[in-house]
């Protein structure tokens, strides 16, 4: 198991991104796979710091823990921000995305995108951090 | 005798986006809609053949595009990388986007 | 990070050659020319692939254009023929007119 | 020997450039010397239907005869103009054609593309009909 600890903003991003990246090229992800989880990683991530630190006011750090069981790839996003749950919002619906782009509501595509994108996605509330799990099987496709 | 000629003129905005397009990036990418958006253009062509990711920042981006811009207009992305397909796929933009492999 | 993002709009006038441009059809040509002027375009680009022919009667109405749409305009020439791009090097048109391969 | 008339209008061009085609497959001409065989007829036709007829207020016909003799495949355009012998012209030298194009004469290049495409240009004033002679070497390039 392995901790790495980014400041709370915008400009982590591309270096949380390339830890996703490395790690799912070292267990040998498929490039759509490494992928997915990349742009998971990025949107949660995003969320984490515009509107659990950036929107309220708050400061803190994202940390990006990876660990490797069971033939599977779990990459943990942890952060010290208000507790937010992806999974108890509602997804936009098929009917959101086939709208012109004139009507569409300009949000709520960054959850659907990380939930759709990796195998399996969970969420917690421990020691008072958020912890946001995002676990791929390995030597799949 | 065998000739045609087919003739139109339009106010076309391109942008050619190179590398990554996160929250971050995307504020320079919006700011760049934005000021192109004063021209009212016809058309918006994105060369996006060295755009190697795109999250849904970058996709508001576009939606924005269109909402500014107007109905009207025309959004065409020359030679898309294949992830970037895939997640105009799964949002739907791809039915309001054209994707082309040559901009004519 | 690795981002980068070049924008521009411009008003483009674009035409589509098909077949053989003789003093007859390019009396049609020049036409088109004239209408496209009136909206002063910054680029002329010419779709060509189609092209088999080209005169100096042609030749002139490339001249007129660049004399009429003003000399800031920018001529690109998309897929020349062998036998067309010998017509222009011979009367030393491709020292005004971009010819390319693909229109960016 | 053989002769075809047309009328001496524009509309005329694309047969009689066809006329130039044929011969120049049927000989054997390469590619790029038929297509400039194509171009000199269809500039000088064009001219003596322009300048010759058009502007004289004139009406006549043009007439291709073609020739294949001593291994060359000779064209020759035929009308009843006021005599005009294309060679007579100065021609626009190099630095024409060098000019950007806003600051260039708009004419001149007819005559020049003719002689310059094919391998020998010819004129004569003959039965009071302008002839204008163009030859072709056989099985050459
Ligand atoms: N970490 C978070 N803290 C607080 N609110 C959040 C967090 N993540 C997401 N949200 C809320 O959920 C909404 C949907 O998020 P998302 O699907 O990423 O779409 P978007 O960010 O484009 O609106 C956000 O608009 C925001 O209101
Ligand atoms: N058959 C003709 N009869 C009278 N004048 C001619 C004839 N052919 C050419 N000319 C004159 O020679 C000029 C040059 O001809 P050309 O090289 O074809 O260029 P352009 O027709 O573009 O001016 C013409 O502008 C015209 O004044």
């Amino acid at each position: 198991m392995e901790r790495k600890t980014f400041p709370g903003t915008l400009d982590s991003l591309a270096d949380i991104r390339q830890v996703a990246k490395e790690e799912a090229q070292r267990v040998g992800l498929s490039k759509k796979a490494a992928y997915n989880l990349m742009l998971a990683i990025d949107e949660i991530a995003t969320n984490i710091i515009v509107h659990g630190y950036e929107e309220a006011g708050r400061s803190g750090s994202v940390d990006v823990v990876t660990e490797v069981a069971d033939g599977q790839l779990i990459l943990t996003l942890e952060d010290d921000a208000t507790p937010f749950d992806p999974l108890q919002r509602d997804l936009p619906g098929e009917e959101t995305f086939t709208q012109p782009l004139e009507e569409r509501p300009i949000g709520g595509m960054g959850i659907y995108l990380t939930i759709n994108g990796i195998d399996e996605f969970r969420y917690e509330f421990v020691n008072n951090r958020n912890r946001n799990i995002f676990i791929s099987r390995i030597g799949e496709k | 005798m065998s000739f045609q000629i087919l003739a139109e003129a339009k106010k076309v905005a391109k942008i050619t986006l190179i590398g990554e397009v996160d929250s971050l990036s995307a504020r320079e990418f919006q700011k760049e809609i934005e000021r192109l958006a004063v021209e009212q253009p016809d058309e918006l062509v994105l060369f996006v053949e060295n755009l190697t990711f795109i999250s849904s920042a970058g996709l508001r981006v576009l939606i924005f595009a269109k909402q500014k811009m107007g109905t009207h207009l025309a959004v065409y992305m020359v030679k898309p990388q294949e992830s970037v397909v895939e997640t105009l796929e799964k949002t739907g933009l791809h039915h309001s986007i054209n994707i082309v492999d040559q901009y004519l």
